[in-house]
């Protein structure tokens, strides 16, 4: 099977989840938040344009995602006021034009420096930005932000737009183009240009290139990107504020794409889904949410610097090559201890976080795994401190073994590979 | 006026010197290992907090000793276990870790010491008017953060001009890939030099907590204008950082004495600027040094003192 | 014979010391032009200055008549000149058919095109097949650049530096750190490719440079102090007393 | 690229995941109350108190029968302080049967929750959904953006500044007047009504100052403090809230600024140790719709209990107490919890208040009227039981505002439902 015909099954199958998902999950839950990942997936591969593609970290992404947004909230208002034929499907088109435009006037600052420097410039810029939205309270609404009714645009063959399935559509249509579009990207000239460019910027300006000036493009299509992205989420949500073009949006899409692995086109996808998942559901499950979220972050960067994908991506050999079965005793052996620890560090971030935020107003009676406990007497802490302990000598013990097992049977793999 | 002016010079200085004692540290973490320490004003939170705890259970004058050695201990902890272990991956590995860093650290502290400010006391010794001026009056407490903040800064510079460990800091501030051949113990001396900073943050924490205030956003809200006055100051200059410390801490107190507004200057016709026309310096005051920063950056990329591209 | 390259009283600064002290140099176009010298005799500088990497504190540099003094090193290759760094250095995490094609593209017109797919482009690939033939890689395709063998490295170094057709080429110690055999093969390697075209190369191994060399100049304490055929360098007085003489009895 | 197949199978397996939302059940006798407020992050420490709140209130209203004779749950839903992330989570409830919503902090998630259930309610006819708001005052909700499906309980920034400026006429020693207030919407629109109802009430008073200063990004108030001093102003007004006030009043009191403090959140968390740390005693004012110290009997009886139960927390929403209790009347009136049921028996209702007197839900806009108090801390007098944060001292009603005299136009134009 050729590259190609392979990449445009893996584009039709995709094309094909995005169209039966909300067979699998029809509720309205489930169809806002996988709205909400089609607009994460678009805005952290954009996101990847620059971090993974091109080696630009940038603390200020958001900026792009919601000055377009605002745009796309602002379009939808003046078509809808003056009855202008224009259906709500084109609205991402002003969120693009936004996006480019603000990446054209903000990358031209920016870009001159790479590095430490740039990612200084983008927070930078990132909070001057915030801090214009909440002066301009006629443009951008102040805190209450700018709202709109997607369902009174000229229907669209029909369609309103009102019930969230169809705005599920809409917006996995748009995702589908971005995804296509920015995988195409990576497949251009001025793709593999931004990939020297991040490997060696030096040696790039010694073949003819101008690193400015491909940093400088590719933060203009980025921004482009993130601004669809930006309009997609203000057809959601039918409202925008300055929260979406805050830190914390610009901290979420690090998140996602790191997570998710940036040096692979697809890490940012798989990012974007779980964190999109876990940040709607896991606040239902443990107030401490943000910690583990941190945790998770610390964690990836500390032992798994390729995020789930290049996790996933180094298995990839053996698993051509079948001998991954190989890998499953010494795999599945650390299973347990790895369960262990994972259980034993939620168990004690849980107990902790109860005993330290909410005995004293609530007492420190609660259930742990649907176990009842209490978090002021010594037992739990001790059954947890055990766990934890005998979780990671086992690991410990059985690691190298798991270690050793992957470095033979990837050894034999590429030496099996042409 | 004049007290306006007289006051709000102490307090400019003050604020100035108060970031001062983080840039340095963060500076000298900069330019010795490339790593940007995104958790250094964590560090200064942290400091903050222990000064509380103990400062209310033993008094304020151990804490003032004892909290910022824990800080600088845990500062030699994360750099040992956390960030010398990410440092194969690159700079941005490690930039992210702080970053990742200084999210736990926040929410850690919200778990122990809750969501609300806590109520770190000037301690009574310090507790009275130093001075008056008309009929302002001028807390003593004040004048103890700034004799600190001096005397840190004296010690710092004898430190860096007349000692042999100075003397390497200084080589390797402004030739980075030099220590190793000095034939140092470059990973220790690193490990040192970060323990250092996180004490010297620690200690700024200590002595601010009871004047400003102590809560778990203090470093989220320090955080961003410290990289400002490293980078507007250039990155791995101390005296740049000097000099941005200081400026951003007046600019930033006396741009709150101003009220003008563009308005004000070019008349009526500044309403083609819409809102922005009508908005005050003081209103912006918070958001100046992030123009500074991006005027800097534009004009003078090295900074201000600076002569290191990155 | 036209003139490829001009150096007109170059001189750089570091602070307070001067590196290249008023230096003098012509290459002619098709010359093979090696540069000797002591260490810290300002050869790397010289380099530096002339590919646009550092900037000159005064004089000229021209490039086939044109002044190119100043300029940024993208837009001097672009007019023509190449070169390759005695420390390897090129992009460790693609191919090393990417490699190869990164120096091809902007030569043959893409630029900073994003609406074309790469694989597409036949004149491109073509060309970046025939390099890596050239430079005798062609079986490690698809092998990332950062897991060669420091000998293939230096290929690639010097394959990505004539990927591009520039007619001027400078190569700064190709054959350093090389056993005799690997250095063997990269002569014959620079003669294949440096044949129709300019070469101004650094190179310390001096069967090297009198094995390959037309002309030699000498670079000592940031002057030329002789430039000429390799049999009146090793006549050179001058030479043999700087430079020479202590090679010899070493 | 073959790495997109894996990429894909990737992708699939991560999207399989929302099968952990759960499925929509609601037991039959039961109805649910979503209450939709910061759990998490730095606004959670208010949302925790007020969930309680809601917690306290269902157990009452449960023991005396229950809404229209079912038992009230009350379900939390963390927002985490983000409009479109309120969004979500009202949408969330709404998927598991919940159709009675609450919110209280910050006007922008009020505003979202309302447009979003208004527009559901138009959309999903016969499923409608009724939004309480318990603490959200900026005016806008109950005139150019009200809702039929939106009541509120809090006086509005406009009613309480009509109260506090009807109480500061009659104080003759307040001659120069400072404002200073947060850069945000609630500021600013704090900022209009107290320099109009103060210069329409008392044309006397100058003002000698109009500050706007970033929102919770001050650590230091010398500045601040430094300019007030010097426009020689005997009182200052401020809507600041949150550490804005505490280190507000902490830097006068450093600087020994000797003024009087018209306030509206000086009684949130951390405010009563700010002002006993500042020793301010009696000059620092507030304004509420009641007063524990001063309150009738019932509503002391309900304070110690609240206290006790909860480790010391002071009973901060006295308006949730109406609010439940007026909901309950509404469903037990119409023998029904049918938000269109509810909704249409709430309006207009005339109800005996918590802390006395009669509060009035305005039909036309759907804002109750209620007497407001003003208040003052500092030591306790004798005989009175309730101090706050441990602090020894407590609030004292000095003036009384009747609810006609806080009565504000409004510029609503509700869509009503046929």
């Amino acid at each position: 099977m050729s590259a190609t015909v392979r990449t445009l099954l893996a584009f039709a199958l995709f094309a094909v989840a995005l169209a039966i998902m909300p067979k699998i999950f029809p509720s309205g839950t489930a169809l806002t938040m996988m709205s909400l990942m089609g607009v994460a997936i678009v805005f952290a591969l954009s996101y990847n344009m620059l971090l993974g593609q091109t080696g630009l970290l940038s603390f200020g992404h958001a900026v792009y995602y919601g000055l377009a947004g605002f745009a796309a909230i602002h379009a939808m208002n003046w078509v809808v006021r003056n009855k202008i034929g224009v259906s709500l499907p084109f609205i991402p088109i002003v969120g693009a034009v936004a996006g480019l435009f603000f990446g054209i006037v903000f990358g031209s600052i920016s870009t001159r420096r790479a590095g430490t420097v740039f990612a200084m410039i983008s927070l930078g810029l990132g909070e001057l930005v915030v801090a214009i939205t909440l002066i301009m309270r006629g443009v951008f609404g102040g805190e209450e932000g700018i709202s709109a009714n997607r369902a009174k645009l000229e229907p669209f063959f029909g369609f309103k737009f009102g019930p969230q399935i169809e705005v599920y559509y809409l917006i996995a249509v748009w995702c589908f183009i971005c995804v296509a579009a920015m995988y195409a990207l990576t497949r251009t000239p001025f793709g593999r240009m931004c990939n020297a460019v991040r490997d060696n910027p030096e040696r790039a300006e010694f073949v003819g290139y101008s690193t400015q000036r491909v940093r400088f493009i590719a933060f203009c299509l980025s921004a482009l990107f993130a601004g669809v992205a930006g309009a997609l989420g203000a057809i959601t949500f039918e409202l925008v504020n300055a929260q979406a073009l805050s830190a914390q949006q610009s901290g979420l899409v690090l998140l996602m794409s790191y997570v998710g692995g940036v040096g692979h086109f697809f890490g940012p996808i798989i990012g974007a889904v779980l964190i999109t998942l876990l940040q709607i559901s896991l606040s239902d499950i443990t107030k401490a949410w943000l910690l583990y979220f941190g945790l998770m972050f610390i964690f990836v960067v500390m032992f798994w610097p390729g995020g789930i994908a290049g996790f996933i991506d180094q298995h990839r050999p053996i698993v051509r090559s079948g001998r991954f079965g190989r890998l499953l005793p010494s795999y599945s052996a650390l299973a347990l201890p790895v369960a262990g620890i994972a259980l034993g560090v939620i168990g004690i971030i849980e107990l902790a976080h109860h005993q330290l935020v909410e005995a004293a107003s609530e007492g420190s009676k609660m259930k742990l795994f649907g176990i009842a406990t209490d978090s002021a007497t010594v037992a739990p802490w001790l059954a947890l401190v055990a766990l934890l302990a005998v979780a990671g000598l086992v690991f410990r013990a059985i690691w190298p073994k798991a270690a050793e097992a992957f470095a033979t049977a990837n050894a034999a793999a590429r030496g099996a590979a042409p | 006026m004049l007290e306006l002016i007289t006051f709000s010079t102490l307090n400019g200085v003050l604020y100035g010197m108060l970031l001062f004692m983080m840039a340095s540290g963060l500076t000298l973490i900069f330019s010795m290992m490339g790593v940007l320490n995104f958790a250094h004003a964590s560090f200064y939170m942290i400091g903050a907090y222990f000064g509380f705890e103990i400062s209310r259970r033993i008094g304020f004058w151990p804490g003032f000793i004892v909290a910022p050695l824990l800080v600088g201990a845990i500062g030699a902890l994360v750099e040992r276990y956390g960030l010398r272990r990410v440092h194969k991956y690159g700079h941005v590995a490690e930039l992210l870790f702080t970053f990742g860093l200084a999210f736990i650290i926040e929410e850690l502290v919200q778990m122990f010491w809750g969501k609300l400010p806590v109520d770190y006391r000037v301690p009574p010794s310090l507790d009275f008017v130093a001075f008056r001026l008309f009929d302002t009056t001028y807390p003593a407490y004040r004048m103890f953060m700034l004799a600190t903040a001096v005397a840190m800064f004296v010690f710092l510079f004898l430190v860096l001009k007349r000692t042999r460990v100075g003397l390497i800091i200084q080589a390797a501030l402004t030739h980075p890939s030099m220590v190793a051949m000095l034939g140092h113990d470059v990973p220790r001396v690193f490990m040192a030099v970060f323990g250092v900073g996180a004490a010297l943050a620690g200690l700024a924490g200590v002595i601010a907590g009871p004047a400003l205030v102590t809560q778990p956003s203090m470093a989220a809200l320090l955080g961003p204008i410290l990289f400002v006055v490293i980078v507007v100051g250039g990155l791995g200059s101390l005296a740049g950082a000097f000099v941005a410390s200081l400026l951003i801490g007046l600019v930033q107190t006396f741009a709150v004495a101003i009220n003008a507004s563009l308005a004000d200057v070019i008349g009526p016709s500044a309403d083609i600027f819409g809102d922005l026309g009508r908005v005050t310096v003081a209103q912006i005051a918070p958001v100046i040094p992030y123009l500074l920063l991006v005027l800097v950056l534009v004009f003078r990329p090295t900074g201000l003192l600076g002569n290191r591209e990155s | 014979m036209s003139t490829a390259l001009k150096l007109t009283d170059l001189r750089k600064s570091f602070g307070p010391t001067e590196i290249i002290r008023g230096l003098n140099l012509e290459v002619k176009q098709g010359e093979r032009h090696a540069i000797i010298g002591p260490n810290g005799a300002g050869k790397s500088t010289m380099f530096h200055l002339v590919s646009g990497r550092i900037h000159p504190t005064s004089g000229t540099v021209e490039l086939k008549g044109e002044d190119i003094t100043g300029l940024q090193p993208f837009e001097i290759n672009r007019r023509g000149l190449s070169r390759s760094f005695q420390v390897t250095n090129i992009f460790p995490k693609l191919t090393v058919f990417e490699n190869i094609r990164c120096g091809v593209l902007w030569a043959l017109g893409y630029r900073y095109s994003f609406w074309r797919f790469i694989d597409n482009l036949k004149d491109a690939n073509a060309r970046a097949e025939e390099v890596m033939d050239l430079i005798g890689l062609s079986a490690r395709h698809e092998t990332p650049a950062g897991i060669l063998t420091y000998a293939e490295q230096r290929a690639l170094e010097i394959g990505i530096t004539i990927a591009g057709g520039a007619d001027v080429i400078m190569l700064d110690e190709p054959t350093a750190g090389m056993s005799h055999s690997e250095t063997d093969h990269a002569v014959a390697l620079i003669r294949k490719i440096s044949e129709g075209r300019t070469l101004v190369m650094v190179e310390h191994d001096m069967s090297v440079v009198f094995g390959l060399a037309d002309r030699i100049s000498v670079l000592v304490y940031g002057q030329i102090i002789a430039s000429d055929t390799p049999q009146a360098i090793r006549a050179n007085k001058a030479v043999r007393e700087a430079y020479l003489g202590e090679e010899a009895s070493a | 690229m073959r790495n997109s197949v894996v990429g894909l199978a990737m992708l699939a397996g991560v999207a399989l995941a929302p099968v952990l939302v759960a499925s929509p059940t609601v037991a039959q006798e039961m109805v649910k109350l979503g209450y939709i407020d910061p759990l998490s992050g730095g606004g959670a420490s208010v949302g925790e108190i007020g969930l309680k709140h809601f917690q306290f209130l269902a157990e009452e209203l449960n023991a005396a029968g229950g809404l229209a004779g079912k038992k009230v749950e009350i379900v939390p839903f963390d927002n985490k302080t983000n409009p479109q992330e309120s969004v979500v989570q009202a949408q969330k409830a709404i998927d598991q049967g919940i159709r009675l919503l609450t919110q209280g902090n910050g006007s922008s998630n009020a505003a979202a929750i309302s447009e979003f259930v208004t527009k559901y309610n138009d959309r999903n006819p016969g499923k409608e959904a009724i939004y309480f708001n318990y603490a959200a005052i900026d005016p806008i909700l109950t005139n150019d953006k009200c809702s039929y499906w939106h009541f509120r309980w809090d006086a509005s920034t406009d009613i309480k500044m009509a109260a506090l400026s009807n109480f500061m006429k009659d104080r003759p020693n307040i001659k120069k007047v400072y404002l200073i207030n947060q850069d945000y919407s609630f500021g600013q629109g704090m900022r209009k009504v107290s320099n109009e109802m103060i210069k329409a009430k008392r044309p006397d008073i100058q003002i000698v100052g109009d500050e706007l200063h970033p929102l919770l990004k001050i650590t230091d108030f010398a500045p601040y403090i430094a300019k007030i001093k010097a426009s020689g102003a005997d009182s200052v007004v401020t809507g600041n809230w949150g550490q804005d006030i505490a280190l507000l009043l902490k830097a006068a009191a450093d600087a020994g600024l000797q003024v009087d403090w018209y306030t509206y959140y000086a009684g949130g968390a951390g405010g009563p140790t700010a002002i006993k740390q500042t020793g301010l005693s009696h000059r620092v004012f507030d304004v509420t719709e009641g007063n524990a110290n001063d309150a009738p009997e019932a509503a002391q009886k309900f304070e110690t209990a609240f206290r006790a139960r909860y480790g010391g927390v002071t009973v901060w929403y006295p308006r949730a107490v109406n609010q439940m209790r007026m909901v309950a009347k509404a469903a037990k009136d119409a023998g029904s919890v049918e938000p269109k049921a509810i909704a249409a028996k709430l309006e207009d209702m005339r109800f005996p208040l918590f802390d006395g007197g009669e509060g009035w839900m305005r039909k036309d806009d759907h804002q109750l009227f209620q007497p407001m108090y003003i208040r003052s801390f500092g030591p306790l007098d004798a005989g009175k039981k309730f101090d706050e944060e441990g602090t020894g001292w407590g609030w004292k009603v000095q003036g009384t505002v009747k609810a006609e005299d806080t009565i504000v136009p409004t510029t609503c134009k509700m869509e009503r439902p046929k």
